[in-house]
């Protein structure tokens, strides 16, 4: 399929036959027959060739969200703080003392798995002038990132790639990228997924938006010159105009300049200060036209552009190219006449180049003017707000359950005493493993402390920013289920949301609001597009029991390879608020002797977990279920001991279960642990079981009763494991799974772990190194 | 007492270094790379960044921006001139500091927590910092490798113008040679270093240990102004 | 077993933007060297190689400019003169 | 006024480490390349120069690369054919 859709296709160039009979022109630019009438019927008239290329940009999955519209609706989007929800370039929520912050995800997966620097480079630029656009100075980026296994040189490139690109970027414009993700499973080889969040404050009075309401104002484009960057498919177009091999000489890779993003920053944050602009938006996606069509479509205006006003960095550039290019580092200003210079003066100062591009008009049409004459008039809504929906069937697949071979113990959710494994060897394995090991060897190459607000970082849990001049402290986390959607889309949708805001309410942070990249393959595919909205109830489910709204976001399809679909992935990120940073609760274990608390209680399921990627699945077994009423009481139970000042340190179960949980209190607190858990199913269960809503915390021994009291009244179960303390963690196993089990086993299996923490902290440490195959970093 | 810092277009840590400055005591403010004269400064800090894109070299291009000027008038004139990371870089790239910083021998970019040895307390930047402590800084750059030739690291390290090394448990970073962090004119006036004490301001950020080296600058220009 | 010495430079393609040249040429009006224009920024790799004939040898270093030394999504190469080498 | 095409070499002064010509050596065995050896990674600018000659042209380059292009403490410079300029 040719499209021009550079998430989907960015290098359709190639696959574009140079000469094309302009009677299938718009199938050649990814246009159906019936998208083709529909676009004839809004003009009521046929398309020319530029404005069929405007459509077929502007109709394409990712500007359209064709498919993914209709389910996007069924989000809960409301909140009293929520300013600015799906629809802006970004979700705002106000957060007090005048300022609110803005938020979003953003994917950038095609571009990166072509060409993985670049792509991620360019994919943090593009979620940063979402923010920028807003009005809001960036502070902060997360990056959640999948890749296949990093066994082979082919991914090991992708993600040295796609982290320096990262890095490159965010590094350069003092940007700090304090969070994310990096998970390896098979399903994403070639078809890596970069998902980029960008958090900014702004003040409450400073918003900006992307509209264009006053005819007779005018449009001015800033930032770097306009080349032929990320054309793509569209260059069927060029070739039928400019003949055979001319394809090849439009390059659809995009390069970022970071420093030309900085500049752009800059200038944008001081037109919106100085109030020089009614409208900012930037140039994303079908560049120009997409920019000019939804600011004047917002406004309920038309927009006339002069084209040969725009400042070119190639010569003999044609209209289409103009209109379509992708081009890095622009911004589109609505600016009245009498502050055109001074906008200038601006931009100058930060040496961006700027031009008077256009005019906003009375009518509701897109103009394009070149030297005079009119060569496209369409209706801004056409390409905007009312640009084509397309139904998609949706239908689950057909599950066919293998029969357990004969003999075999088809045990739902159990697996280790009766496979004869060593808890403690399971548990270091776990540690060390690619997904749930340190991730510093990725996140050393990040600049994580510019700006000086960080107070966590990357590597122990949310991260969180204290807001300078207030008491306040923002909590971020990212997270995602994919191995459990691999059996339960919206079950994992659900997981996500929970895990991602219980990270966040340990801290004793308020989940403020929710933001999600959606990433799925070819929504043409009805098992697919089941995926899809499947994910979609699942996240809305999940944020009306918590809730919390969804303020924005991005939607990610066609993520398949000749190895098949990814797993389908609902990328969750959550802004949290901390009222008193004095409050924030910290995952380490701090002090010897201070007791250890599970709250909440483990349930059945081992489907999609890390001990199942290790000792193998059970073919009955089903991922675990969660109660989101209970989900919430914990929450509130961890923000309100947290502000009683009960805890000592608080940590989620969640990757690798209890156990895993427990190692990262004591690596990181430089602590050991003497516990004694009663398993009441499973040892595997209950030890590296990933089910939902439990936290680790320790407390003063003086505290038990309180904490006990306080845990009762919400309804969540709150047991003793022990005392922090010594350079071993150590986990009794008693009850009627452990040694019961182990007894009928009659084997010699220890049903204890018992492992030194130096051990422990080695097998984390070099986790990721190893996987990669590069030297340790300490 | 006032404080300017030098705002390069892709200077990125402008706002911290004002931020250290004022909590060092100083009064500070910005200046712009356009600007010719230094507002009556009485200590200059070149912060971090990347001060015109750097692609090409790291302050390569800066050292010809119009302020360039003013800063080196300020120094001649005996000024204190602290340069962070970047401003580090347009230092040497200037000639006001020897030596160069060169890719990471990792060749990745290093953001890291480091320890330095002060290898001076009898200098403007280092003054205030008791015997025996090591500052606890963060790292981040892509370019911070410090080279110059064998002979003349004996020649600098005889006149004492190595002002801190990279120390245990962490060490050398990025291939320094000799674990060089931070080096100072003849005159120890003008001082260059790559971690960023501006970022090891309060506690909170983890290290306050930054502020010594920050309020020595304040006072020690201080000194200086009440002496004119 | 003779040694051959090559360079091999490596180019941005055109109409891939050079951020590096962009921002040396935003530069040059402050060096006072406004005559000069369309800078580009590319990398230079010298290498030896022991092969038993130069063409042998250049065989090689084609090999390895294409597959590995350059990105032919973005950049170009080209092998240059031994002679070439600065002193 | 004519226009001239140049192309500056800059290479790490030799007896400097060149931690990317070691990365690149270091990864050469695995490409079946251990024939190659000695490899230096340095940068390569292309520039136009306006001039009334060839020779004036050349001292506009010449001043450029070396008060700005390269840093003598570690890099040496080199002015090339235009011909070498790859296609
Ligand atoms: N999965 C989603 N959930 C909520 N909002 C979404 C989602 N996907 C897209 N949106 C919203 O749709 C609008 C258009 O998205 P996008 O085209 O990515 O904006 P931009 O072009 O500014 O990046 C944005 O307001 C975005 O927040
Ligand atoms: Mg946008």
């Amino acid at each position: 399929m040719i499209t021009i859709d550079p998430e989907t296709v960015p290098d359709a160039v190639e696959a574009a036959p140079a000469a094309i009979s302009s009677e299938d022109l718009h199938r050649r630019l990814g246009l159906t027959d019936d998208e083709l009438a529909a676009i004839t019927d809004r003009l009521e008239r046929a398309p020319n060739d530029l404005e069929l290329a405007m459509f077929s940009v502007m109709w394409s999955e990712h500007c359209s969200y064709k498919s993914s519209r209709a389910l996007l609706r069924t989000l809960p989007t409301a909140g009293e703080d929520v300013l600015a929800g799906p629809g802006e370039n970004a979700g705002v929520v106000r957060i007090g003392d005048g300022l609110a912050v803005a938020f979003k995800l953003e994917s950038h997966n095609h571009p990166s798995a072509v060409e993985p620097f670049q792509g991620a480079a360019t994919g943090v630029g593009g979620i940063l002038r979402d923010v920028v656009a807003m009005g809001a100075r960036p502070i902060a980026l997360l990056d959640p990132l999948k890749f296949g296994w990093p066994d082979d040189e082919p991914t090991r490139r992708l993600v040295r790639g796609v982290v320096g690109g990262i890095g490159s970027y965010g590094n350069c414009v003092g940007v700090p990228t304090v969070g994310g993700e990096l998970l390896f499973d098979p399903t994403y080889t070639d078809n890596p997924l970069v998902n980029v969040m960008c958090v900014g404050l702004v003040a409450e009075n400073g918003l900006a938006h992307a509209i264009a309401t006053t005819p007779g104002n005018l449009a001015v484009l800033f930032g770097s010159p306009t080349g032929r960057d990320g054309i793509g498919g569209a260059s069927v177009l060029a070739s039928a105009n400019f003949g055979q091999g001319s394809a090849e000489m439009r390059p659809s890779v995009q390069i970022g300049d970071p420093f030309a993003g900085k500049l752009l920053i800059e200038a944008s944050l001081e037109l919106v200060e100085r109030g020089l602009v009614e409208g900012l938006q930037d140039l994303g996606a079908a560049g120009l036209t997409c920019a000019v069509s939804e600011m004047a479509d917002r406004g309920g205006t038309g927009m006339r552009i002069e084209l040969e006003a725009v400042p070119r960095r190639e010569p003999d550039m044609a209209p289409f190219e103009v209109m379509i290019s992708e081009s890095q580092e622009r911004m589109l200003a609505v600016v009245s006449p009498e502050n055109v210079s001074a906008v200038q003066e601006v931009c100058r100062r930060w040496g961006l180049p700027s031009a008077v591009v256009g005019r906003v008009t009375d009518d509701t049409d897109v103009t394009v003017v070149d030297n005079g004459v009119e060569i496209a008039r369409v209706p801004a809504k056409a390409l905007a707000s009312q640009s084509i929906e397309v139904e998609r069937i949706a239908s689950p697949p057909q599950r066919r359950r293998a029969a357990p071979a004969p003999g075999e113990v088809a045990m739902a959710h159990d697996g280790l005493p009766e496979r004869g494994m060593d808890p403690g060897a399971v548990l270091e394995s776990l540690i060390g493993h690619a997904n749930l090991g340190s991730r510093a060897w990725v996140t050393t190459q990040y600049d994580q402390t510019v700006g000086t607000d960080t107070i966590e970082g990357c590597d122990h849990g949310a991260a969180v920013l204290r807001i300078k001049g207030t008491r306040m402290a923002l909590v971020m986390a990212t997270d995602s289920q994919p191995s459990v959607a691999m059996h339960d889309p919206a079950l994992a949708a659900a997981l996500a949301v929970a895990e991602c805001t219980r990270n966040v309410a340990v801290t004793g942070a308020r989940p403020l609001a929710i933001t999600n990249c959606l990433n799925f393959g070819d929504p043409g595919n009805s098992e697919a597009f089941w995926q899809l909205s499947e994910s979609v109830r699942g996240m809305s489910d999940a944020c009306r029991a918590l809730g919390v709204p969804i303020t924005g976001g991005n939607v990610s399809l066609y993520n398949e390879s000749p190895l098949g679909r990814i797993a389908p992935t609902a990328q969750i990120g959550v802004l949290g608020l901390l009222d008193d940073l004095e409050l924030l609760m910290r995952p380490q274990f701090r002090n010897e002797g201070d007791l250890v608390v599970l709250l909440g209680e483990a349930g059945p399921g081992m489907a999609g977990s890390a001990y199942e990627r290790l000792a193998g699945a059970a073919p009955e077994d089903r991922p675990p279920s969660i109660d989101l009423g209970r989900e919430a009481s914990l929450q509130k139970l961890l923000q309100r001991a947290a502000g009683d000042k009960l805890l000592n340190s608080a940590q989620d179960v969640s990757g690798g279960g209890l156990a895993v949980a427990i190692a990262e209190c004591a690596i990181w607190g430089g602590l050991g642990a003497d516990l004694t858990l009663a398993v009441a199913m499973s040892p595997a269960v209950a030890l590296f079981g990933e089910s939902p809503t439990r936290a680790v915390v320790s407390i003063a021994p003086e505290r038990w009763n309180e904490l006990a009291r306080l845990a009762a009244s919400m309804r969540i179960a709150c047991r003793r494991l022990g005392t922090v303390g010594g350079d071993r963690v150590h986990i009794r196993l008693v009850g009627v799974g452990a040694t019961g089990a182990a007894e009928a086993r009659g084997a010699g299996v220890a049903d204890e772990v018992d492992v030194p923490l130096s051990e422990l902290h080695k097998a984390w440490t070099m986790a990721l190194p190893r996987a990669l195959g590069v030297e340790g970093i300490a | 007492m006032k404080v300017g810092v030098v705002v390069f277009p892709g200077s990125n840590c402008d706002r911290d270094a004002l931020h250290g400055a004022r909590l060092a005591g100083a009064q500070a403010e910005l200046l712009w790379h356009e600007d010719t004269d230094l507002h009556g400064a009485d200590a200059v800090i070149l912060p971090g960044g990347f001060a015109y894109g750097d692609y090409l070299r790291a302050g390569a291009i800066a050292r010809f921006s119009p302020i360039m000027g003013a800063v080196r008038e300020h120094a001649a004139r005996g000024g204190l001139l602290l340069g962070i990371c970047n401003g580090f870089q347009v230092l040497t790239e200037a000639g006001l500091l020897p030596g160069a910083l060169r890719r990471n021998t990792t060749l990745r970019f290093e953001h890291r927590w480091v320890r330095l040895a002060v290898e001076r307390r009898d200098m403007p930047f280092t003054r205030g910092i008791p015997e025996g402590v090591t500052l606890r800084l963060p790292i981040a750059h892509g370019e911070g490798s410090y080279y110059l030739p064998d002979d003349d690291l004996d020649a600098l390290e005889a006149a004492g113008q190595v002002a801190f090394r990279y120390a245990a448990p962490e060490g050398n970073p990025n291939g320094s040679a000799r674990d060089i962090a931070g080096v100072t004119d003849a005159t120890g006036r003008i001082c260059g270093l790559m971690p960023h004490p501006e970022r090891a301001a309060e506690a909170i950020l983890g290290s306050d240990d930054g502020l010594l080296l920050l309020r020595s600058m304040v006072e020690s220009a201080a000194r200086v102004e009440a002496l004119a | 077993m003779n040694s051959y010495r090559f360079s091999v430079a490596i180019m941005p393609r055109e109409g891939i933007l050079d951020p590096q040249g962009k921002a040396v040429e935003a530069a040059l009006p402050q060096l006072g060297a406004s005559s000069v224009h369309a800078v580009r920024v590319g990398r230079r790799i010298e290498l030896t190689v022991d092969a038993g004939s130069p063409t042998e040898a250049r065989e090689v270093v084609e090999k390895l400019a294409a597959d590995f030394l350059s990105n032919p999504l973005i950049e170009r190469w080209a092998i240059e003169e031994p002679e070439a080498v600065p002193a």
